[in-house]
Parts: structure tokens; C-alpha cells; sequence
């Protein structure tokens, strides 16, 4: 299914303004090339943006979990480059490259794995938890398969209020044996809920292989059991990733289908930067995955193949690095929250401090202070 | 249904019709409210509460769902977070243990992970409470566990014009809350001004029965065991009890308590649920370290006896917080 | 599928004493003919146990909820009568048959239904939560779907235990949409236990439709999801339900082979006593299945077609109601639990009371009891 | 790994180690017992508390399950039902949400509802606890509802000798038992006598550290934060602290705690979790109510602030509950 629907594009060369949703000035139904070029820049950002990350973590500037992507950028960007604007974002923990993708910047991002003010999530949230609701990215999420039920929410909220739009949610090949999953693709089905469920499998749940943890490995078939289309795709060629995408992405949007696609990839790291990753799998594997299959190196060789100059190509890296680079000085000077911001955002209400003024009698130390700093008297 | 007229002025209802009014009122006036639960629609709602209003507003306001709770209410947070205002009905407390994860490390934690830039104004309701020989799994008041998780509020209605303010008050916040009707309060009657708006503000206890040498405080239905036992203890033993119901378990209005306290120099706390380590293990350490030096006896605790609950009728009676119990402890508490 | 299997077999009448699994004596892999009369001794005694059942709800004998399963006999006796005496038997709340079908006896179930002590759970369960572990039923349980889970566990025991046998766990269509039956059949599957899901496909979950419920209202179906075996049969006939619970039990036995079996089935009452079962469906529909589709009018007609003598049949009923009776007797002479006893089993280890015995400092009153009555000084 | 060998006598070892060792050890000595989790085998745990028991005891006795967690406690409960032995690891106690269900209305319930007929000698052990920086969602202490629950035991340890100790106590527990463990105590060392069975019995707190102006009261990490506050209180302030270790959450050994606090005449309790409606509440209370003639000065708590834990290090700083603030109440608590 790959091969069929590869494409390379570098006859009309476009360049959007940034990076951000390639194909957000193309029409509805057919599907369109993809900007083979632009992609490339997007998986090169996030690669080195990913491998900054690393090292920063090693320094201790970024501490917490921390779940490297690297490997999966053709899927990312791929399924991303699929989307339009007024699509929505849901995604895992594994999350930075979604971000970049759908068009944050990677300032904003540094800064939040940093912990800092200016991070996408005011710095509370961390690598696990980005977000950016103004590009409909509706946050990273910690519990595995958690985000299901919740992109269901967010798809259901769409149809209520007449929005033609659908709904990313990103999950893990590990997620598909929660309940949440069977639970969230159900009401997707019977309230025939424009969302598509983007399965990145990449052959573990943390050290368990996907063979070990599912009864049905293959696991887009398992849509068959809420009567919805399950496709796969092989997620290392970001063409095939965005074609399948926007094919469904689009029967989502018109005609309100859900649908599951499994998108066939591999994490080259561990599971996290605490993880070696060498446990559970091969080096020979790794290595295997690294060689052949590395999306980047496929997508520049299709660019060569297509006569794109190598000058033209080594900007691209270099333009990445330069902006990783300003991530980390924009990261490094922006402020760390103040303490005594705590208890900022712990509730949404206007009404909340006069609400808890009452509560301070018999309070214990852990509370006093942030109902003082809720503005409730204490 | 009187309630569902809505005619001006002073109305008597169940506490049922008056939550039923609540989602009436709010549908109407707020296009972005809906209302999601299992039941609710055809079926006219488990315990009827939502009875008519799937006929009047139709399945896209009211809808019914499969059994699936995790599913629904995590769609609820995903709506919430979209701008709508879900108000989800969990047939009782009990069955939102399968939900536990969306309302706690989900819908809790919308606000504050993302930086304050995504509110979630979900309201779940969902009735606690035993005495129908419903047996363990269907007879549980754990509604403490969610008082404890910042990023929720939670209030317990122990009158039918609570059950119909503290609900719109619910719906028109901002934040996650939690509504604890209780089984036993659905057919109790009680005035209702339906010629005004009607909100209880969250976070205000209410003095329910004034009383000079006790003071009871409970929520929900234990709120009426108090009163009933006051009114025992005044008459047999000449103990003049004053009752607060708490109303709001999150936040909890201790200034209400504390004046009271500091009159009668007595407390005694008491809940359907279990006690230890439930919601009177909060009221009271704060009574017992707020009002120090106030307090002339220890202060006293009643709840349900620490049981699974059985269903045989001899030893369910022998396990609620009965007013026979409620009764022994006061006096204790008044060395009477 | 249910046809093809359909035989009768008065020819060779055997009559097992009492009531309990009638292929214990058969042997292990062909399919045994099922022993009709005694199939319809046993649907007899459950249809008039239930229908005293609601009697004496109506006059307060009984409380709290009470399911019954009128219109259900064939699919119970059916499939219990496939199970031998080892195998293990998990259920919902709707589960007065089931233990009468496994043979624990009227007398014990209907004085758990009155909550006295000689109760089959000594009174402490009721309705929803009857069993006997001496025929291995390991209980009707009140959470839909929670004993699926549940079930998985005694199937992995038995393989540890190196028990050949089958777990039989029984649910409800509305069951088939919560996440507990994804991740019970995701592990049956994985681990290849020997358990037979019984779904009883009752058409409808309290007032819900399976259509609305189920975006695959074809429940077997859903098997595939696990790449597990599903079938469905048609629950009025008793026979049809042997035969399909025999193979795949024989099946999951020797080759510890999961499987699902949807047995379609109808609720002549409302969900429970207290369910009038009118506001969703129509008395046609009622009627209907009641006059053209009652398993036991059905049984009854094959008998007699098969020559059965008309006093042979009376008995049946003669015998069922006297069993009743009996039943009824005995559970209003068996004494109510005394409170002294309410501290009963709340912990099974012996040490409990010694653990305990130093809490008593600051209990509430709700708690002191108890803890004297376990054994704990307070 | 030093634990792993168990040479005789006293030996130094890990929190996480001792842990390991007491499952070696019952698995071992009763063959009904077996490990159950996420990758607890060839990933040698998620924290290594289980290293290197995969390898030595095979996949049939150490079980590395799908991410599944309903349906795998379930699963125990039911094999706990046949006469096994499971013990059951969460990853985290903020995973166990997700299993609610099966733990407070299976686990806790099949004893008494069956009428006293069938067991579930069930252990979960699992980590609570905050410090990593790892945010809202993953920095929880909430053990304080299971405490709650009748049916279940809860235990805590604070050392490493408790962490065997406890941990096989629970094992050969006929009854459900959650081992509370700490994230940042896997890498605390002490001494474990290996020369002993080494159980240590459920029900009975420890005086961690004796003192006579102040009574401490915590479980798990608190403990160790309680300990080091006390040495400051000591040297800065002249406070002699004493500090107990419950261990035991549910039962609770107040005897223990009263006992002190007849002593000192002053308490202060401290928890990882959120104090409002958490364990400081419920053992606050009973010092309050039990100890009333005894105390000179309200009973003081301390736990982590009340907001989901944010991720950045400065405001997760601020959020646990340090030994600045426990020793700011401490002295609140001493007038001092
Ligand atoms: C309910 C729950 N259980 C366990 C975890 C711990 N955990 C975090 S990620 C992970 C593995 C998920 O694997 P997969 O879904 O394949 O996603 P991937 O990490 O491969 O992207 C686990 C077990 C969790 N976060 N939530
Ligand atoms: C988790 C949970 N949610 C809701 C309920 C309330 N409830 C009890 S039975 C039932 C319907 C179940 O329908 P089905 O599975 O078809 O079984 P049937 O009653 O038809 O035998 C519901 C919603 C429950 N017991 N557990
Ligand atoms: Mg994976
Ligand atoms: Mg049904």
C-alpha cells in the first residue's frame, strides 16, 4: 500500500511560511503531493531538536521522564502534514516531535523541557506533557491510552457545535490492550465521531513486543470490532504516512468516519532517556532500523533521486541546527516559575478563592499557602 | 411532575425533581450544556432523576451511552476541554471506581498541567449511599477520596433546594465538580423557590438546626439522621443540638463550623460512609486543631460500620450510621 | 448452526440424581446427546423458583436488587449441562439459575434471596452474589464486567495448577462495550487459557438496545479481535446451547482454546424487579417471544413430538414446584444473621484480630464495634 | 547484587534490594506464589525491584504482563481466589486508577460477600511518592483511600528491613494487602538481618527516633524527612523529637502512637500525599480525640501542597513537603 501511493514532489517545490501543516492550503477530497522538501526540514528539526534534548537531559537542564521519538519522525510528520488547521491533536507522552510538527515553536518547546515560563505549558507540564491549543494541539498525555476517551470528547464537542473538522489521536502499540482503547473506539463508533486513531507501532511497549502484549498483533485489524476501516502503513516513508492520513483524515472530516491506522515504525532510542534499549532487543536490530530504514536518510535519498541540488539539502540541516540552537538560548534565559506562583492554575473559576476563603481554619501547612496564594484568606 | 412546571414561588418537591429542575433549567438557559449518562434517556434515568427530559431536549442534549464508564466520562473531559459543559450521570458512586483514572488524573489535572490554558467545567453527578440490602458492591460513600485531589471540588446536596442550586452552581463553574446526591435524599420533599434563580454558592455550610450545647456537622443524608437525632436528643435527654450541613466537601467552610464550635464547645462528625480515613477524619482533625482551645469533650465520629456491607436486612440495619448510634455518641461527646 | 446440532434424545433417558451437570458421566471429546427431560426438570425448577422469587420481593421476603432470568432457562441449563463437575462457573448478577443448574439446591438459594444464614453466602450476598464453591461456582458478581477479569484468573490458576479444565464466564450484551472484556479476552488470549466467554445477548442492557450500545451488535464477532473463536447460538434452544457450550468447552479443556459464545437470548421481565420493562420495548415483542420462542414450551413440544408420556411431563412440574415450596419452607425457617455476627469476614487470616488489636485508640463509633467483634481489643 | 546471594547475617542493603529479596525468598519457600506485572522480566522492572528474578525463576513464576492493569489485578484476584499466591507489581501507585474497580469492589469484597467461603490472599505492591520531576500524573500518594477501605490491608515500609519484612508478611497474608513502596526510597540503604525469617509483623508502628518534646508521625519517605527534621529540631532548636513509623496504615497502631504522645504531649503528622482528607487526617483525629487530655498544643500536619505537582524543579521544590516545613510546623507545634 506504501509503494502505490509514493510520490515525490520536488517538481513544484512550495515553501510555507515556518514550518507547520503542509497541507493546509490544499483542496478537501484529493489527496495531495506531499512537500517532499518541507517534510524533510520538519524530521530534520525534530531529530536534532530530539538529539539537543538528550544531551541537555544528560546536563540535568531537563530532568523527569523523557521519551525520545527519534526513529519516528517520518510518522510524525507524515500524519501531521495531513492534518488542517482546524484539525485536533491528542497525543502520548512521546510527544516533542508532534509540536514541532504541527508548528510550535521549538523555543516553546525547549523551554517547557526545561521547566521554564515561556515553555508551551507554562513549564508545568514537561516533555510529557506539550501542548498548543492555538494550533488545536489539545496536550500530551502520561497514562497510556488515557487520551483515547478524551479525543472522543473532543471529536464529539466538534460534531455538537458543527465544526467540519476531525481529530488525531495518537496512541502506542502498548495502549491497544487497555480498556480505554475498547471503550474510546466504541462510542467513536456508535456516534460516528470524526477522529482517526494514528496506532505508531514501533514493536514495543517499553521492553514487551507488540506479538507478547496483543492477542490480535496486527492490530489495525482489530477495528474490525467497531465495524471501522483499520489501515497500515509503513511509517518509515513519510509519503505513504501522509498519504494514508489524509485519505482518512478526509473520510473523517466529510463524512464523519473513524478510523484506525497503524502506522509501522521504530523508536531508536530507549523508551525513555533513563532506558538503554538494549534489554529487550538486539543491537543487530537497532542497528538493522538505524541503516535501512532511518525516514530521514529515505526521504533525502528520494529528494536526490529527484535532482533536489545537495546545497539545497545541506541547508536544511544547517537551518535546523540553527533553530535548535535558538531553542536552547531561548530556553536557558527564560525564567523558572516562582514559588510563589504555585498555586496558579489549580483551578479555573474566577470564583475559587472566595469559594475557599472559608477553608482555613484547621488547615494543614501542605494547604495554607496555596490558599494564600489562591487568594483565599487562610 | 410539579417540579418540571417550574410555576413561580415557593414550590414543595423530592429532592429528585428538584436536581431534575436544576438540568431543566440549565439546558435551557446554556445551549452549551448536555447531559450523558447510562439510562437516562428512554429508560427515564435508573433512579428517574432524569425523567422527561430526554422527550423534551431530545438525544443530542440528553444522551444515552453504552455501559462504559471510563469511555463516557473521558469524553466528557474531552468535550469540557472543547468549550462544552457535560453533566454526567454515574448511575451510582460505586461504578465511577471504573472511571477512577479520567476524574482523577485527568479531568483533575486539565488546568494546571497545561499552564492554566484549557479549562475543564465537567460536572459528574452521581448518588452514594446504602439501606436498600444493595449489599457490598452497591452500597459505598467513598466521596472523600475525590475531596482529597486538588484540581476537583466537590459538594454533597442534602436538601432538595440544594440539590437543585449546589447542581447549577456545579454547571455554571468553570472547574471539574462533583455532585453527590444519595439514594435514600432522592424522595425526601422540601421547599424550593422556583421564582428565583435559585444557585447555591459553593463553599457555604449551612446552619441547618440551631443548638446550643452540641454541634453536629455531617453532609448528604447523614445531614437528616442529625436532625432527627436532634430532635431525640432535645426531647429524651435535653441535649440542644446545632446541625451544619457542609454542603461543599472541596472546599470545606470552616469558618461556618468554627462559629458554631466556638458556641457549643461540642462537635461530633458523622457520614454514611466509612469513618476512618474518610471525610469526618478530615472535619474533625480540623475541629479538633482549629477550635483547640474551644473544645470542653473529644470530638466524636459516626459513620458506617467498617464492613463490606451485607445485604441480610437484621445486619445492614446493624451497619448504617443509624440514629440509635448518632444518639449514644452525642451523649457521649456531652458526657450525658 | 443450532439446527444442524439438534437432536433429541429421549431414547436413552437417564435420569442423574438431583439436578446438577447432566454430561459429568460422558466422555470427553464427541458431543453427548443432552438429556432433554432432565434439561427441562431443570428449567422448570429455575423458571418456578424465579417466579416465587418475585413473589415474595412483592412481599418484602426479599430486597435490594433482584434479577431475574425468566425467558433464559435454555441458555443457562444449556450451557451448564455442558460443563463437568470440575470445570469452574463465574456469573453476573442475573444468577439464580445458574446455581440451580450447577445443582447447588433451591433451599440454599432461596434462603440467600431471604438474607438467613443458611443462605448458599450465608446471607451476606443476596440476590447478586450467590455461589458454591464445592461445585465450583465461584460467584455471581454486581460490577458488569468485572468478573471477567476475574475469570481469566481462575483459568490461569487452573493452568498452574495443571487442572484440565474449563472456566465458564458468563456476561451480558451491555458487558461487551466496558474495557474490563477487552483486557479479560486481550489476556485469555495471550496466555491461551481455557475459558469460554458466555455472552448472553439478551438483546438489550437494561433499556438499551445492543445496536445503540455495540458498534458490532454481532457480539461473536468481536472474538476476532483476539484472534479467538466466536460463535453465536440461538439461546430458546436448549440443545443447540449444549451443543455449541460442549464443543468449545471440550475444546478450551484440551487445547486450552479461549473462545466466545453468544447465545441469543430474551428477558421476559424488566431488568429487575423494580423495572416495569415496558418504556423500551414493545408487549408485542414481549409476547412474541414469550408464545413463539419459550425455551420451555419449546423442550416441552420436542418431548412429546419424541413420545414422552403426558404424566411424565406433569411430574416434571409437580416435582419443580414441590422443590419450591420446599425451598421457601426452609429459608423462612432459617434464622436472620445476628448482628453480634456483623464483623464476620470482613478479613479471612487468623492473625487478624491480634493485627488489629491496637487500633482501638480514637475509633469512630462505626468502627469500634466492628473491632471488637473481630476479636480486636478496643 | 550483595541482597540477591543472602549470605547469613546482617547485611547492608537496598530499600529496593530487600524488596527483591523478600520475593526471592517467598517464592522460594511456598510454591502458590508468583510475580505478576509490567515489565517486571526481561526489563528487570521498571524500577529493578524485581532484577534478575526472571532469569532465575522463569516466566511461569514471574509474569511480565501487557498494559492491562484492570484486567491483570482482576486476574490476581481470581488466581488469589484458587488458592495462589499473587503478587502483584504496579508500576506506580497513579497506574492502580486504572484498577480501581477490581481492588476496592473485587478484591476487598470476596470475603465477606461469599459469606466467609472463599479467600484472596492478594498483595499489590507499588510505589507512591513525588521528587522527579515527573509531574501531575505520575507524582501521587493518595494509599490514604485504600486505608479506607474494610477488606483491604494497607501497609507502608519505611526501611529496608521493613521492605522485606512487610512485603512477606503480606505474602503469607490470607487477606488483600497493598505494600505501599516509595520511589525515593528504592536507593535507601540499611541493615537486614538475611540470618532471619525477617517478617515483620502487620499491625505494629516503630520508634524510628525517641524524643520528649514532640511526637512525629509518619509512613513511608515522611519518615525519613521526619528523621532528618528531627536532628535539625535537635541541633537548632533544642527539640527533642520523637518519630514513629506507622508501617501499618489500615490496621493502624495508635497504641503505639499514644504512647508517645502521653510522653511528649505535642504531635505533629507528616505524609508524601495531600494532607486534606489524606492519612494525617485520620491519624490526626485519633490523636486529637484519643490523646485530648494529653495534648498541650494542636496536633500539627504537614503534607505536599495542595495542587497537582508541577513539572519545573523550582515549583516542585515548593510543592513536597521538605524538612523546612516540617520543621517550621514542628516548632508551630512547640510554641517554639
Ligand atoms: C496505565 C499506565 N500503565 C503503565 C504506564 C507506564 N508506561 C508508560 S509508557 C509505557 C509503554 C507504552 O508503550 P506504547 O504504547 O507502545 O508506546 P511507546 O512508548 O512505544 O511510544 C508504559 C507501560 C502508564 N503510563 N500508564
Ligand atoms: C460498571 C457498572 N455500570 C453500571 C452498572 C449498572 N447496571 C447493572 S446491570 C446493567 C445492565 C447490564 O446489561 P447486560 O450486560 O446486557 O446484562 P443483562 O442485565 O441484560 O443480563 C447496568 C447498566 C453496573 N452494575 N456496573
Ligand atoms: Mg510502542
Ligand atoms: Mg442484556
Amino acid at each position: 500500500m506504501a509503494t502505490t501511493r509514493r510520490r515525490t514532489t520536488t517538481s513544484r517545490n512550495r515553501r510555507p511560511e515556518g514550518i507547520g501543516p503542509a497541507t493546509s492550503t490544499t483542496a478537501a477530497n484529493d489527496a495531495p503531493d506531499l512537500d517532499l522538501l518541507e517534510a524533510l526540514r520538519q524530521m530534520t528539526l525534530i531529530r536534532l531538536f530530539e538529539q539537543e534534548a538528550e544531551r541537555q537531559y544528560k546536563r540535568a537542564r531537563i530532568g523527569g521522564y523523557c521519551h525520545l521519538a527519534i526513529g519516528q519522525e517520518g510518522a510524525t510528520v507524515g500524519a501531521v502534514a495531513a492534518m488542517r488547521p482546524e484539525d485536533k491533536l491528542i497525543t502520548s507522552y512521546r510527544s516533542h516531535g508532534f509540536a514541532l510538527a504541527r508548528g510550535t515553536s521549538p523555543e516553546a518547546v525547549m523551554a517547557e523541557l526545561f521547566g521554564r515560563e515561556d515553555g508551551c505549558a507554562a513549564g508545568r507540564g514537561g516533555s510529557m506533557h506539550l501542548l498548543d491549543p492555538g494550533r488545536g494541539y489539545l496536550g500530551g498525555w502520561g497514562i497510556v491510552a488515557g487520551q483515547l476517551p478524551i479525543a472522543v470528547g473532543v471529536a464529539l464537542a466538534a460534531v455538537k457545535q458543527e465544526q467540519e473538522l476531525a481529530v488525531v489521536c495518537e496512541l502506542g502499540d502498548g495502549a491497544v490492550n487497555m480498556g480505554a482503547w475498547h471503550e474510546a473506539l466504541n462510542l467513536a463508533g456508535i456516534w460516528r465521531l470524526p477522529v482517526v486513531f494514528l496506532v505508531f507501532n514501533n514493536g514495543y511497549g517499553m521492553g514487551t513486543k507488540v506479538e507478547q502484549a496483543s492477542a490480535e498483533p496486527e492490530i489495525h485489524k482489530r477495528a474490525a470490532a467497531f465495524r471501522m476501516t483499520g489501515e497500515r502503513v509503513d511509517g518509515q516513508d513519510v509519503e505513504a504516512v501522509h498519504a494514508a492520513s489524509h485519505a482518512l483524515l478526509d473520510a473523517a472530516r466529510r463524512e464523519r468516519k473513524p478510523a484506525v491506522l497503524e502506522v509501522m515504525t521504530y523508536r531508536l532510542r530507549g523508551h525513555s532517556v533513563a532506558d538503554a534499549g538494549t534489554a529487550y532487543r538486539t543491537r543487530e536490530e537497532i542497528e538493522e532500523w538505524a541503516e535501512k530504514r532511518d525516514p530521514i536518510a529515505l526521504a533525502t535519498q528520494r529528494l536526490v533521486e529527484a535532482g533536489v541540488a545537495a546545497d539545497e539539502l545541506d541547508a536544511v540541516e544547517r537551518e535546523a541546527q540553527a533553530a535548535v540552537d535558538a531553542a536552547v538560548a531561548f530556553a536557558e534565559a527564560s525564567p523558572q516559575p516562582d514559588p510563589s506562583t504555585l498555586a496558579d492554575f489549580v483551578y479555573g473559576d474566577p470564583h475559587t478563592g472566595e469559594q475557599f476563603s472559608r477553608m482555613g481554619i484547621g488547615s494543614p501547612a501542605g494547604e495554607r499557602t496555596v490558599l494564600e496564594q489562591m487568594g483565599a484568606a487562610a | 411532575m410539579s417540579a418540571t412546571q417550574a410555576p413561580a414561588g415557593i414550590e414543595t418537591m423530592t429532592y429528585r425533581e428538584a436536581a431534575r429542575l436544576a438540568m431543566r433549567e440549565e439546558l435551557e438557559r446554556d445551549p452549551s450544556v448536555f447531559l450523558m449518562g447510562e439510562e437516562i434517556g428512554v429508560f427515564q434515568g435508573s433512579y428517574k432523576v432524569t425523567a422527561g427530559l430526554f422527550d423534551d431536549f431530545g438525544p443530542d442534549r440528553v444522551m444515552e451511552t453504552p455501559i462504559s464508564e471510563e469511555g463516557f466520562v473521558g469524553a466528557a473531559v474531552g468535550a469540557a476541554m472543547s468549550g462544552l459543559r457535560p453533566v454526567v450521570e454515574i448511575m451510582t458512586l460505586n461504578f465511577i471506581l471504573v472511571a477512577m483514572d479520567q476524574v482523577v488524573n485527568h479531568a483533575a489535572k486539565v488546568h494546571y498541567m497545561f499552564g492554566g490554558q484549557v479549562g475543564c467545567p465537567l460536572v459528574i453527578r452521581t448518588p452514594n449511599g446504602a439501606g436498600n440490602q444493595f449489599t457490598a458492591q452497591h452500597s459505598q460513600s467513598f466521596e472523600g477520596w475525590f475531596a482529597n485531589v486538588p484540581g476537583l471540588k466537590v459538594v454533597a446536596p442534602a436538601t432538595p433546594a440544594d440539590a437543585r442550586g449546589l447542581l447549577k452552581a456545579s454547571i455554571r463553574d468553570d472547574d471539574p465538580v462533583l455532585v453527590i446526591e444519595n439514594l435514600q435524599l432522592y424522595k425526601a420533599k422540601g421547599e424550593v423557590d422556583t421564582s428565583v434563580d435559585g444557585v447555591t454558592e459553593i463553599g457555604r455550610a449551612r446552619v441547618a438546626r440551631e443548638g446550643d450545647d452540641l454541634t453536629m456537622v455531617a453532609h448528604s443524608f447523614a445531614v437528616s439522621r442529625c436532625l432527627s437525632a436532634a430532635e431525640r436528643l432535645q426531647a429524651d435527654h435535653g441535649i440542644s443540638a446545632e446541625v451544619i450541613d457542609l454542603r461543599s466537601l472541596r472546599p470545606l467552610d470552616m469558618d461556618t463550623v468554627a462559629a458554631s464550635v466556638a458556641k457549643t464547645n461540642r462537635a461530633l462528625c458523622v457520614e454514611e460512609g466509612w469513618a476512618s480515613y474518610g471525610v469526618t477524619a478530615e472535619v474533625a482533625t480540623r475541629i479538633s486543631t482549629g477550635c483547640f482551645d474551644d473544645l470542653d469533650a473529644p470530638v466524636g465520629r459516626v459513620g458506617m460500620a467498617e464492613v463490606p456491607m451485607p445485604y441480610a436486612k437484621s445486619l445492614e440495619d446493624a451497619a448504617l450510621p443509624h440514629q440509635e448510634k448518632i444518639i449514644t455518641a452525642a451523649r457521649e461527646v456531652c458526657g450525658a
